[in-house]
């Protein structure tokens, strides 16, 4: 008798224990949506306050101090003297140079996450190593060899990169690859001269385009920051 | 100590390397464009090679951060180089050579 | 007239890399009696950096940041700061340029006043070399009316 | 280790004398240009060399900086202008 009893009331506990966790998981849901609602209305705020003053006082001021700090961070590099003296004057010719030239380091850096895309980019660099390598051992292999097989065309494609330092870490990467160099951009078109056509559709492929649009957060990648931010309010939301 | 030196030796002498296959390839490539091939690749790779090898060299004080600065630089400076030279090249309407082994253009 | 350079590429690295190059030639400008450098080198590298931001943003976004008329008062500015500290040493019962008696209002030992008053020279040198240099940049690339009025 | 770089600075130099070959034999103009900054970044390997035989890397360094920097400065505005002239 008491064994069905206690099989019951645990019955009635799990029931119990069910209808809690779906309660948990429809306020869940709702909260999700409202996430999604206010990091949509956030942006747009963002968005609104980067055209108006104050958020450009805000970024001129971030880029100022930004360039400030790398610069002192180069002058004491430079300047072997770590006395206070010297250290002093760095901290004046750095905030004098980055007076003059606040606006030239960062223009239109994205929104996206300036430490992820510093973060990418320093991975990306022993890649491109790697590639000059190759490239010049290819072009060691085709110079030292007497009769020397090129067939140099130029090559025109499209590059679905946006932002300028994008488009410039793309170009030379392609002038830092095998056997192939950068001639012009036209606005989209990229330019290159190949040594051969075997160079010429590998770059066709866009592997190399995928890595510098995922470095910048670009193209396909764009649905990638929309969902760390929605990450970051569900944490700073403790939820 | 001699451990340093070797490897010291073994990046100048690497870097050396990629400055002779360079410089041949400007001397024997047929056409402009593949000549700055040469040049573009090789002269990256030979200098970055010769500053870490004397960074190296120089064992591990401010100098050597300073020459691993200039190689940074260079790094970034000689494909922009290398660009607009082509990029002028270009602009002139110097047309790449399509037949392999042409006259020496 | 220079005009802004249709290249993408160039532009970018040069607009990434002019902060830097400023900042070494003030580096070069304020060591100069440890490594080599001093008033004039740093004047023409900083000269040099600004040729390279004139040939590739253009020479008329340039001119707001360095104008035909601000060059000269900085080079009269350099030159003012050069001759102003050998006039002050003067007054002060020193030679023409004899740091060591700067030392007294300063209230330093002769050798740090020595290394100060230095210091003030070259820079003092180095604005005035770079301003020459930006003057006379201006004055080959700028067309001049023909009545000889400067264009503006 | 000073005769070995010694060795690799005259290698250097017979590089550079090389390189001048193709800045005088050039074609054209843009080889010549393509050559000058072959020689500019071999030069700088030079005074590199010379800078740790003389064993005064500190002052070289500077020196061997600003080299670079106006060695790429030089190769833009040359490219500017054969651009702007167009005849090649």
């Amino acid at each position: 008798m008491e064994v069905t009893l206690l099989i019951e009331a645990t019955e009635s506990a799990f029931k119990i224990l069910e209808d809690a966790r779906n309660h948990a998981a429809g306020i869940m849901d709702t909260t999700v949506e409202l996430m999604a609602e206010e990091s949509r209305v956030l942006r747009d705020k963002k968005c609104r306050a980067i055209f108006t003053g104050a958020q450009r006082r805000k970024t001129r001021f971030h880029n100022f101090m930004g360039t400030a700090i790398i610069l002192f961070i180069f002058w004491s590099l430079l300047s072997g003297h770590f006395d206070l003296f010297h250290l002093v004057l760095g901290a004046v010719c750095s905030l004098a140079v980055s007076y003059l030239f606040h606006d030239l380091l960062f223009v239109n850096v994205r929104i996206g996450n300036l430490r992820t895309m510093a973060w990418r980019f320093l991975i990306y660099i022993p890649w491109l190593l790697g590639q000059i390598l190759i490239a010049n051992m290819h072009v060691a292999a085709l110079v030292l060899r007497p009769k020397m097989p090129i067939s140099p065309r130029i090559i025109r494609f499209k590059t679905k990169l946006e932002t300028d330092i994008s488009k410039v870490t793309l170009a030379n990467s392609i002038t830092l690859t095998p056997g192939t160099i950068t001639i012009d951009i036209r606005g989209d078109e990229f330019y290159v001269h190949a040594l051969s056509h075997m160079v010429a559709d590998d770059l066709y492929g866009g592997e190399m385009e995928d890595r510098v649009a995922h470095i910048f957060m670009e193209g396909d990648h764009l649905y990638l920051q929309d969902a760390l931010d929605a990450a970051r309010i569900y944490e700073t939301l403790g939820v | 100590m001699v451990i340093r030196e070797l490897i010291a030796g073994f990046f100048v002498c690497t870097g050396f390397f990629f400055f002779f296959t360079a410089t041949v390839g400007l001397l024997r490539l047929p056409d402009f464009y593949s000549r700055l091939h040469a040049t573009g690749k090789g002269d990256t790779l030979a200098v970055l090679f010769s500053l870490i090898g004397l960074a190296v060299y120089e064992g591990f004080s401010l100098t050597s951060v300073k020459i691993v600065l200039i190689a940074v630089f260079m790094f970034l400076a000689q494909p922009t180089a290398t660009h607009a030279i082509s990029r002028a090249a270009f602009r002139c309407n110097v047309k790449p050579l399509t037949t392999p082994g042409g006259p020496n253009r | 007239m220079i005009r802004e350079s249709d290249d993408v590429i160039v532009r970018t690295v040069a607009r990434l890399l002019m902060p830097f190059i400023t900042l070494y030639a003030l580096y070069v400008v304020m060591h100069g009696h440890y490594s080599p450098g001093g008033g004039f080198q740093g004047g023409v590298i900083l000269a040099a950096g600004f040729i390279l931001l004139v040939v590739t943003q253009g020479i008329d976004r340039v001119k707001r940041r360095m104008s035909q008329e601000k060059a000269i008062i900085f080079s009269s500015l350099g030159l003012l700061i050069y001759a102003g500290i050998g006039a002050l040493c003067l007054i002060l019962g020193g030679d023409y340029l004899d740091y060591g008696t700067l030392g007294r209002p300063l209230s330093v030992q002769r050798a740090e006043a020595r290394s100060l008053g230095i210091l003030g020279v070259e820079i003092g040198v180095a604005l005035g070399v770079m301003a020459v240099m930006c003057a006379i940049f201006f004055a080959i690339f700028t067309p001049d009316q023909k009545n000889g009025r400067r264009e503006q | 280790m000073n005769t070995f770089f010694l060795i690799m600075g005259i290698g250097m130099c017979l590089l550079v004398m090389l390189c001048l070959f193709r800045v005088i034999y050039g074609p054209t103009i843009l080889n010549r240009a393509a050559g000058i900054s072959a020689v500019g970044t071999k030069t700088l390997i030079i005074l590199l060399i010379i800078g740790v035989v003389h064993r005064r890397v500190e002052m070289f360094v500077d020196i061997s900086m600003v080299y670079a920097l106006l060695n790429f400065i030089g190769c833009l505005v040359l490219a500017k202008y054969l651009e702007r002239t167009g005849e090649v």
